[in-house]
């Protein structure tokens, strides 16, 4: 082994311990020099083992819980394990889908941080052979009293719109809240949804001995490489100030790469052996992954790794972040044919080494073996640990939240209807192409967005949720509800819900009590998945999200698909006609803890304790169900923040329609956030089979009028309303508080 | 009928186009790449939307050198129909095809949403089965959808009847609220709306269609 | 070797969204002693020309061709010998 | 009164798609001779301010804040008195 003369021996490395600023400790160096290699590891290799064993990577503090989940299931083609998840929808047909954070980048720069976000998760779902057919976008930001959330929101939506736009997915829906909690430490949440035929399913393997290893797209640059080696100024005498670590999305380079791959994949899938994105610790985490789920090695040639900068070390060309860049493992004599596809796109396409069978993963440099370890001890002999976890003290002895006074419910409702929470979302989603592929039936705005597949009866609906309010109060219970709310949003829209992917937002493993939510929240997530059949079949863990020691709520994001089997089926949320019936599915009670009402109040911290019944959920989504099949409903909408008030008014705004109505609920029930419910609308000739098929999980609540006003009788009052008015300030709050 | 489909690097809207014909008006419709040099044997050219080399410098600016251009310059000197849709649009200003450029928006924001619009002249081979003034909704989705023209070229273009769509509530700053101009001749339409996203009603609308079958009544007319 | 420094502006009698975002942006910053804003692309090209003639040439053709749009923009440059290395 | 040229480029470690997709297109325009293209932003900004030095802070306070993303670009100005008018 021969070393480049600037980098520290193996030597000096033991003695200095730049690994612990990568953060590899102590006993993963010692035990990887001891056990897995039997000596001491040169820079290059120490740099690969860091990334490679950092819980990015890994999920070595994660996986025990992970673990948990439920990935079962008729349909489950693929599950997690691979770029994306994969589920059966029947005729030969497969969804696969999967989300992914890019939280901190975005909180450093927002424009480019959130589109190469995009980016990142458009590449998992074509490398499995699927067309990207839409995303979404689940978003966190502090409130924007303060200058610097506005920005991170204006300039984070900026960067979604600019790379989904530009590549042609439409953007078709998402979410967004605001706390004080994620001032500093924004969320930003992707997932994509692709389609395929089954026949095209691809995994990231190096398989066959000799098979080559091709590198195509976009030139290695020193971008996103981990912070603490850019400091050291060791290779470069460039000022610091002019390095950058940013990594600039390239959209249109990404839409070649896409349609290139895609058109490999369906004209010359069996020369193509495996294919994987470059993603997190690029291109060693690619080739290392592929040879490890391959049993296989690999030994690459670095010298011909296309570069954008001159004089990068191993080092940097491994452990770069540059996007558009993907890995394939091509059938040994057929690479032509692949290079000459990608030459027709005009990307750049190499080939950088070959598949071996001693399964030990080889990297030249100069001439020089610069890196030689077995792949299994930089993939698969990660030590997972089982982090201490400790129920926090907050839960102890929790009070139950108090009932708050409402006397004029219709201020009451404005207000809500003016928190950014609460309110439209449309200043942000009007900037996302939502329509483009012209498959898009149902846009953003309505519970779940849809998508029709083209030349079939089916259409497929799709929804984030995570209301993180609830999962401070209890992980476990709190994630239940995250993934009722994102089936209830499903089967309001006219889906069935088959399959879930997650992005777990929570703070350091190493705190014991964000380990013991993590760790609740995802128990919680797979007895729901379980009960409503819907598996977790791919997600994305982003931990460490804290600000001077104060961590976020924990933010389990869970991004839900739904099958539509006609869409005949498809439903919105909003009222369609004057004098229709309008019933609410469900009972309610007095729940405040964590609504936004008590935040309203000034309860700024959540408190109180959640009730909820997997059981009520489950029979409630049934009759909506079943309801929207005998096409009995006009509409239907799920209850979430703000409660019955506000999912009425929503349901208004389309159609410019009033509601005149009286209820057994109390002014602040009417505000309360108990789960498991609906608003539906019947047309009167189809109410008695509608209140046959409800019994009484169902109760009129009025109907709706071509009258500007909103009557709901109480049982102590009445909210009396102008609908127009409750609509210019739902749909003008956001876009006021952005400016 | 023959219609060709042009897709420059980074299009996107060219496979709805593409099946907008073949799906719902129910002619014959391919996909050309920007490298074709010959479009003779087609009836129609459509350029469609997207990012044409991912409208680095400015939307078009790149796409105008394209090998097919000059087929397609061909094309429409020999009076057929060429219609440019969104980037199609920019793409036949940046050419010369098309009097006057498109500016970023107004508010510097992209916009995507649908968008009522008057038909101006229902004269044209890409309006005949509208009214004149019409009033109808097709969805926009740009960025820099802004027309812009000097007076004198806004004289001319009224003078010709050459403004074929307006929008009724200008979403962008475009002069005079243009929607879809054409050249003198005629043959040449460029539209900022997209009417390939209009021509089912599980898409929320069918006014889109009326562009094409407008052109397959031009077209039967001919033969 | 030759370095060309390519500025392109709107004309002057063409409104340019994009410098009045950035005029508003800077009063709400509170710089109100900004009175103008014009906007622009800059671009710096290496070229391998025989001669500085040459080189101003080939500039002058992709402004033309390329870099400006003659409906509302408008282009100046300056092509210096860059030292050889 | 005072005129402020100010050109933001990108960091040279940062990649830059659009300057490499003019590039390609000069090439393929058969300028081949084009070896490099960077590209950036220009503004003309014309400050009401007392001295040029005050001018001076103002333009890199701008610069600062708004005109330029400090993760990415880097800037430089140059300030000018206008003759009066
Ligand atoms: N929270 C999670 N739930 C389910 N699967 C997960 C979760 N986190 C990660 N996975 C799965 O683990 C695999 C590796 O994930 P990740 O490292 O995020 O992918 P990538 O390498 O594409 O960035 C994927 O198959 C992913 O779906
Ligand atoms: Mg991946």
């Amino acid at each position: 082994m021969q070393e480049l003369k600037t980098e520290p021996t193996p030597a000096e490395i033991r003695a200095q311990k730049p690994y612990e600023a990568w953060g590899l400790s102590q006993r993963e160096y010692d035990y990887i020099s001891q056990k897995l290699i039997g000596r001491l590891p040169n820079y290059t290799e120490t740099g690969l083992f860091a990334v490679m064993w950092s819980e990015h990577c890994s999920y070595k503090d994660s996986k025990p819980i992970l673990r948990k989940f439920w990935n079962d299931g008729s349909r489950v083609i693929q599950g997690p394990g691979e770029g994306a998840g994969v589920l059966d929808i029947g005729d030969d047909q497969a969804v696969v889908f999967k989300a992914e954070s890019h939280n901190h980048p975005s909180f450093v720069e927002p424009f480019e941080g959130a589109a190469t976000g995009v980016g990142g998760i458009i590449r998992d779902i074509f490398s499995m052979g699927a067309k990207p057919i839409a995303s979404l976008d689940s978003l966190r930001f502090g409130e924007l009293d303060k200058p610097k959330n506005r920005y991170l929101l204006t300039e984070c939506v900026a960067g979604i719109a600019a790379y989904g736009n530009c590549i042609g997915i439409p953007t078709v829906g998402g979410e967004i809240g605001f706390d004080a909690v994620y001032d500093g430490n924004p969320l930003v949440n992707v997932m994509c949804v692709g389609l395929m035929d089954q026949a095209d399913l691809k995994r990231g393997r190096a398989t066959g001995t000799g098979n080559s290893i091709i590198y195509v797209g976009a030139k290695t640059g020193r971008d996103g490489i981990h912070g603490a080696t850019f400091a050291s100024n060791e290779f470069s005498d460039e000022k610091a100030a002019d390095r950058s670590a940013v990594q600039v999305g390239d959209p249109f380079m990404e839409k070649l790469l896409t349609d290139a791959c895609l058109e490999i994949i369906h004209d010359h899938s069996e020369i193509l052996m495996g294919i994987q994105d470059m993603g997190a610790a690029g291109l060693v985490s690619s080739s290392a992954e592929m040879a490890s789920k391959a049993k296989s090695g690999v030994t690459m040639n670095l010298d011909l790794v296309p570069q954008r900068e001159p004089g990068m070390s191993a080092y940097e060309i491994m452990l770069s972040e540059s996007q558009e860049r993907m890995l394939l493992c091509v059938k040994k004599g057929e690479e032509q044919t692949v290079l000459d596809i990608f030459a027709r796109y005009d990307l750049d396409a190499v080939v950088v080494g070959h598949v071996t069978d001693e399964r030990q993963y080889r990297l030249y440099q100069h001439g020089k073996l610069v890196t030689d370890v077995p792949v299994t001890s930089l993939v698969d002999d990660v030590v997972e640990r089982k982090q201490p976890s400790k129920k926090p003290a907050r839960l102890e002895n929790v009070q139950s939240a108090q009932t708050p006074i409402v006397q004029q419910p219709a201020e009451t409702l404005k207000a809500l209807l003016a928190q950014p929470t609460i309110a439209s979302k449309r200043a942000v989603f009007k900037q996302y192409d939502s329509q483009v592929q012209a498959n898009t039936a149902v846009t953003p705005g309505s519970d779940a967005a849809v998508v029709r597949v083209r030349h079939t009866k089916k259409a497929l609906a799709m929804t984030t949720d995570c209301n993180a309010r609830y999962i401070y109060l209890d992980p476990y219970v709190g994630g239940q509800i995250a993934v009722s709310e994102a089936a209830r949003n499903i089967v309001a829209s006219g889906g069935i819900p088959i399959g879930i992917t997650d992005c777990l937002n929570f703070g350091s493993p190493n705190d014991p009590e964000s380990y013991w939510e993590l760790d609740q929240s995802v128990q919680g997530i797979a007895q729901a998945c379980e009960r409503f059949d819907t598996p977790v079949i791919s997600g994305n863990v982003s931990m460490y999200n804290e600000t001077d020691g104060h961590s976020i709520y924990p933010t389990p994001m869970i991004g839900m698909v739904g099958l539509i089997e006609d869409v005949a089926q498809i439903t919105t949320q909003s009222f369609k006609t004057a004098g229709d019936a309008v019933y609410l599915v469900g009972t309610t009670g007095d729940d405040f803890a964590g609504s936004e009402l008590q935040k309203l109040r000034g309860q700024i911290t959540p408190i109180g304790q959640l009730n909820f019944n997997l059981d009520a959920e489950a029979a409630n989504q049934r009759l909506v169900q079943q309801a929207i099949r005998q096409g009995l409903l006009q509409s239907a909408h799920d209850l979430s923040e703000g409660g019955l008030g506000v999912a009425l008014a929503e349901a208004l705004f389309e159609y410019q329609l009033g509601f005149e109505g009286k209820t057994a609920l109390t002014n602040s029930q009417l505000f309360s956030e108990t789960q498991s419910r609906f608003i539906v609308s019947v047309q009167p000739k189809d109410q008695a089979e509608f209140e046959a098929l409800a019994g009484k999980q169902a109760v009129l609540l009025g109907r709706t009028t071509d009258q500007d006003v909103v009557q709901l009788v109480t049982a102590d009052g009445q909210l009396t309303a102008s609908s127009s008015e409750l609509k210019a300030t739902f749909g003008g709050a956001l876009g006021c508080l952005m400016k | 009928m023959k219609f060709a489909v042009v897709s420059f690097p980074g299009s996107n809207c060219d496979e709805d186009l593409y099946y907008a014909i073949t799906d719902d008006l129910h002619e014959d419709a391919t996909i050309v790449p920007h490298t074709t040099t010959d479009l003779t044997e087609f009836d129609v050219i459509l350029i469609p939307g997207g990012f044409s080399y991912g409208d680095y410098l400015r939307g078009g600016a790149i796409a105008k050198f394209a090998p097919v251009m000059a087929a397609v310059k061909a094309f429409a000197q020999a009076g057929k129909p060429v219609l440019g849709i969104c980037n199609g649009f920019q793409i036949l200003t940046e050419a010369g095809l098309l009097p006057g450029t498109l500016q970023h928006n107004r508010q510097m924001r992209f916009i995507c949403e649908p968008e009522p619009l008057l038909v101006e002249n229902s004269q044209t081979m890409f309006t005949a089965a509208f009214q004149d003034q019409q009033q109808i909704t097709l969805p926009i989705a740009h960025g820099e959808g802004n027309y812009y023209c000097d007076d004198a070229t806004l004289a001319k273009l009224r003078d010709r009847h050459q403004i074929a769509f307006t929008y009724q509530h200008n979403p962008n700053g475009s002069v005079s609220d243009i929607a879809g101009i054409t050249n003198e001749a005629g043959n040449v339409l460029g539209m900022m709306p997209h009417p390939e996203r209009a021509v089912e009603a599980i898409q929320g609308g069918t006014d889109g269609l009326l562009v094409f079958k407008s052109l397959l009544q031009a077209h039967l007319r001919t033969v | 070797m030759f370095l060309a420094q390519v500025h392109v502006t709107y004309k002057p009698s063409i409104l340019d969204p994009q410098a009045v975002a950035i005029k508003n942006a800077m009063h709400r910053l509170d710089f109100d002693q900004v009175t103008a804003v014009r906007q622009g692309k800059y671009f710096e090209i290496t070229v391998d020309a025989p001669t500085s003639d040459d080189a101003e040439k080939q500039i002058e053709a992709i402004c033309d061709q390329l870099l400006a749009n003659p409906n509302m923009e408008t282009y100046r440059y300056e092509v210096k010998e860059l030292a050889n290395q």
